[in-house]
């Protein structure tokens, strides 16, 4: 789950972290408010859930109150497109307006999860404020990596050899090291996936600063964190997405028109290659989950035939965990709920097959069934469209 | 033989009483499985299915009926502590079924299990299954299995199924079917299974089914390229999944690009694995590099 | 570091771990006042820092305020001997009045710091309220030990079987559990050496409620522990004692004659076997430790010569991260202070041994060398006392 | 040769510019011992007594002098951060001197070391040292040493010493001498240390002085019996040591009666251990053994 830059900013505040003065505000006049106390200068950020704003007319620097108010009126209720957030864009109805930073050195800190450890890594670099993808790309020996042992935490001597390799001389050494602490605490309590500063600015007069914040956080952690539940912007989010999300149901929306009901990531990954090697385009991934009801598999093919791109649905269940009858029944409650008559091309397998195919088959359905992956490609292309 | 389970394994499954462990439970002793015992916390005395007897821990279960691999069902607030608890009763072996376990959470078992005398597979696994033991330990549909000589290994759950399926299709019998699971952070890894395999008399060959993330693709091909000695054919899905939806920046630079099915797929390559061009291709890329090895008319 | 029942009850409280309404009286009129509070009738508890109360007269049921009172009135200003105070008793300061109790069933619960597991270990016995040394010696099998590991702490898994080892009933298991996660969230945030409650009971109307409670505290982690520093009561510590641990020397009162001076706790004991084979009497054990400069041993030889029974005083010094030159000036520095004339006997040897017998030698002061440890044991036991 | 350190061990000092650092390390060099490094945060680029290097951190220490093995001086709050430290930079050997670490934080420290390719020595101990190599890793007078050949091991710094010294006038050389720290979790016990002496060539014997508390004498007892093959006369310090000061009951539960002198001595008398009756008698006691199994004239 993503948050607002003004989210984490208000957590990394609770633990310490410095972060620029701001205010949080949805309207322009209240944009020309805030700058007015900021002392007549800010910066205007659009609150979206997505990086590259900088680049994309998402964060403004104003000179005075009225600068901030055009500003503002410009950024709010527009779609802004990011490299990041695809070409639909991201609605923005909040801005943070902060104070200027007066910056002296622009630094980057970032903690995740790294597969390889096994554990959370702390990854920091001195080239802050760019686009960190591309420094790992060109300059990968500018990413210092620290693997963080989660018994001990972040270790003093860790600390230590980050804010060396950091470049940081003596004087903001101590307030360097608390900064990555409070991080390192962030991360954990939170249950975080991500917690990326980009840039850690020193000011002037040798203070740390968090001039932004990214936080992600673990879905599969929420039933402990009812807190963290309510940052949650369904705006920010594939209105699609969003329903899927709520159901527990693993949804990507995509250009084609293939409706695509697979369970299983993995499947549902090679049914999209399949599909593409075929020569159709997929309207969306969707994994509709191990331990699915009737009601989750009818709520799935709701949300496939709710997308206006969708012509025909490709059903791909290897009966396992979700067995063939529960997703045979789900199917037929969603096209007679909704009356739907788009074409199904089924290819199902495994535990309760029998049962599954009969289902569909004495349900009145356009139903052409496929017995492998191949056959089924092939049946979802010779559907007209 | 095959690998991990055979006619000897005492299976005891955690969340026997649930609506999914009860389900498979009751197909894996469909399948010839040999359930000895079940775990609920509070149900214990119980019996399931009339045959297995149900307890309130582990330690009682493992006491009571020398059980010594468990398979679990718990939801996943619960599952660190079932994993934990049959780690602490000696269990030697766990496959944990349950998708959704927080990564921190995993972080953690990961070393408490670390240096104990246990294999863990999983979490957010389909389990493991010897066909010609008549031992299924998991949520995989036992039908489409036949007994035979090549080992399947993967991330993925039903991608699994699909595999053997194919394989099956073409009469290609499997030795063992392991699924390891899709989580960042899961016990057994590919290279883990491989030297399992090679070590096993009664492999002839490997189908290896990969994904994009990660770099456990790249770990298994340079293992294979040293370690390995039998033939191997390489699936690695995702190579048209959208670039889009990942983890973030830094998620990203830790793997960069070798995180791509190219990249990876590639490596498996110079690695000397058949390439499976499609997840069409599983069945008839097996036969092929059987065929050509003569291990297969 | 020792703590009072009623600090150790004020940090349970502060865990969520139940016990039962109390207030702290240092008069006899506040005990009958607070019995009063109670409703008429109470426990009167004295505050001392040692077990065994129950049975000494520490602990007493009253029925009515006047009977509180005139309980109080007894303990209050008394010492009270028990078996583990020695012969000297502890001093009675304050007293605990609690609410009484309605007990069904009293339990043993602990935690300590196991050398062989190198790692917390839970205690529990389903025979609370008894002497816990003379279960572990009768019935070793009626206590169970659970080691936690310091990553995961107590698990669910683990105190479910500790809940199952004190034989409770589904009624109390989760407020069992509860008090279980409470008390090692204790030890840990605390840096305890043990926590104890003895007895935990289990009250007819099925609460769980920690009825007494034992804290020590690790000396060593209370650098980082300011708050419980003030816990400390030193009228409950022997005086030399407790002056000695101000210094950071390792000092314990004996019942002899021969004053011993030692570095090392090995050595000290080892100097203790030696004197009571040679048939003298030590008045202490002292180690005054590793890193001391002349005035830390002079503060430990002034310890050694204010208890009115030394006659004589053994010096053993084997310099290594104490260096001999540094022992001799200090004692030479205490017995100039102290104008003191008791005869010493002195065993240096090691690191600047030679420095070190100069300056005793030349202090003008009673000292009889001797090299080694039998040569000082026979030396000490021809001293005229 | 004798154990764990010997002449190509080269120190690394963590806390060399502190008071009891520096003078220890002045006398650890100028017993003989190959100190190429200091490590003091903030304190990188000086030199220490003009012919040591002292570096910002272990780190770059152990990259610039090759050091492999480190002697910790640091204060105790520091201490536990100080072990983790070289055991992150790949030191195979620590020996940590300081005295006073929190018990809970040295739980921490022992799991973080564990199963990482490192031995520490302590925390609360003298060091170690081998005479005839000129290596002396530690607080311990060096003058009083003698090459030779009885292995001398100890929980205790200043008894170690006094062992030493008797073995010494007697005119009885050691190999080795280990103190392993008397703290209640230490990071290298008994039966480590005699399973080194019993493979090394140039011990004939050991002296070990063990203590009241804890169960680690009646370990190496267990050890004795079963697995070593020398000689080995041993103390049991604290018998005429007041029963009332302790740890409380939880402490005493534990270990209960095994934690006496008499319990312990009866263990290491039942294993062949030659008893040594008071403290006063360590040389004799060793010279009567040694000369009994014709290691002695």
């Amino acid at each position: 789950m993503n948050i607002h830059e003004f989210q984490a900013k208000e957590i990394f505040s609770r633990y310490g972290i410095p972060v620029p003065r701001g205010i949080v505000v949805s309207t322009p006049a209240e944009a020309k408010a805030a700058t007015k106390e900021m002392g007549g200068q800010s910066v205007v950020k659009a609150q979206i859930h997505a990086g590259g704003r900088g680049k994309s007319g998402g964060v403004q620097l104003t000179r005075s109150p009225e600068e901030a108010e055009v500003a503002a009126q410009r950024m709010l209720g527009s779609n802004l497109v990011t490299p990041q957030t695809g070409p639909e864009g991201a609605p923005v109805d909040k801005l943070l307006i902060e104070e200027l930073a007066d910056i002296k050195n622009e630094l980057y800190v970032a903690l995740t999860i790294d597969r390889g450890h096994r554990g959370p890594v702390m990854l920091v670099s001195t080239q802050g404020g760019m686009d960190i993808e591309e420094v790992a790309a060109n300059d990968p020996q500018d990413i210092y990596t620290e693997p963080v042992d989660p018994l001990m935490g972040l270790m003093p001597f860790q600390t230590r050899r980050l804010v060396r390799k950091l470049g940081l001389d003596q004087a903001v050494a101590s307030d360097a090291a608390k900064v990555l602490n409070a991080l390192y605490r962030v991360f954990v309590d939170n249950d975080c996936s991500l917690v990326e500063i980009n840039p850690l600015i020193i000011t002037g007069d040798d203070r740390v600063v968090a001039l932004d914040a990214k936080i992600n956080l673990d879905d599969d952690s929420m039933f402990r964190h009812a807190d963290l539940k309510e940052y949650r912007d369904i705006s920010q989010e594939n209105a699609l997405e969003a329903q899927a999300a709520d159901l527990n149901i693993a949804y990507v929306n995509l250009d084609g028109d293939v409706g695509c009901l697979v369970n299983g990531a993995g499947l549902a990954m090679a049914t999209l290659d399949v599909t593409t090697a075929a020569g159709a385009a997929p309207a969306n991934f969707l994994d509709v989950g191990g331990g699915a009801t009737p009601e989750k598999v009818s709520s799935a093919v709701k949300i496939i035939l709710s997308d206006p791109k969708v012509r025909r649905v490709l059903v791909n269940i290897f009966g396992g965990i979700l067995r063939c009858d529960i997703a045979g029944e789900g199917i037929v409650l969603a096209y007679n709920e909704t009356g739907s008559k788009i074409p199904l091309v089924v290819r199902m397998l495994g535990t309760n097959v029998v049962e599954g195919k009969k289902i569909l088959g004495d349900s009145g359905l356009s139903v052409v069934f496929a017995d492998t992956l191949t056959e089924a490609a092939e049946a979802i292309q010779q559907i007209k469209v | 033989m095959g690998v991990l389970v055979d006619e000897s394994t005492r299976v005891l499954v955690q969340g026997i009483t649930g609506r999914e462990g009860s389900f498979h439970a009751r197909a894996c002793m469909a399948y010839g499985t040999n359930i000895v015992a079940g775990v609920t916390p509070g149900r214990g005395g119980t019996m399931f299915e009339d045959k297995v007897p149900v307890f309130n821990s582990v330690e009682e279960a493992v006491a009571q009926t020398q059980a010594n691999m468990s398979l679990i069902f718990v939801p996943p607030p619960f599952a660190p502590d079932a994993i934990c608890e049959s780690t602490d009763a000696g269990i030697p072996l766990i496959a944990c079924i349950t998708e959704g376990i927080p990564v921190q959470d995993m972080v953690n078992v990961y070393r408490y299990i670390q240096n104990k005398p246990v294999r863990l597979i999983g979490p957010n696994c389909p389990g493991l299954i010897n066909p010609g033991a008549k031992c299924k330990i998991g949520i995989m549909p036992g039908a489409i299995h036949l007994p035979g000589r090549v080992g399947v290994l993967s991330r993925s759950g039903t991608l699994t199924y699909e595999a053997v399926g194919q394989l099956t299709a073409l009469g290609i019998g499997q030795s063992s079917c392991v699924g390891i699971g899709g989580d960042p952070i899961i016990g057994t890894n590919f290279v883990d299974v491989l030297a399992l395999f090679d070590a096993d008399p009664d492999t002839d060959a490997v189908v290896m089914i990969g994904e994009i993330g990660g770099t456990m693709e790249q770990d298994a091909a340079a293992f294979i390229k040293s370690n390995f000695s039998k033939p191997i054919s390489a699936l690695v899905v995702g190579s048209s999944a959208p670039a889009g939806k990942r983890m973030g920046h830094a998620g990203a630079i830790i793997t960069g690009e070798t995180a791509t099915a190219e990249y990876k797929l590639a490596a498996l390559k110079d690695a000397g694995a058949s390439i499976i061009p499609t997840p069409a291709d599983i069945g008839t890329t097996a036969q092929e590099m059987l065929r050509s090895r003569g291990l297969l008319k």
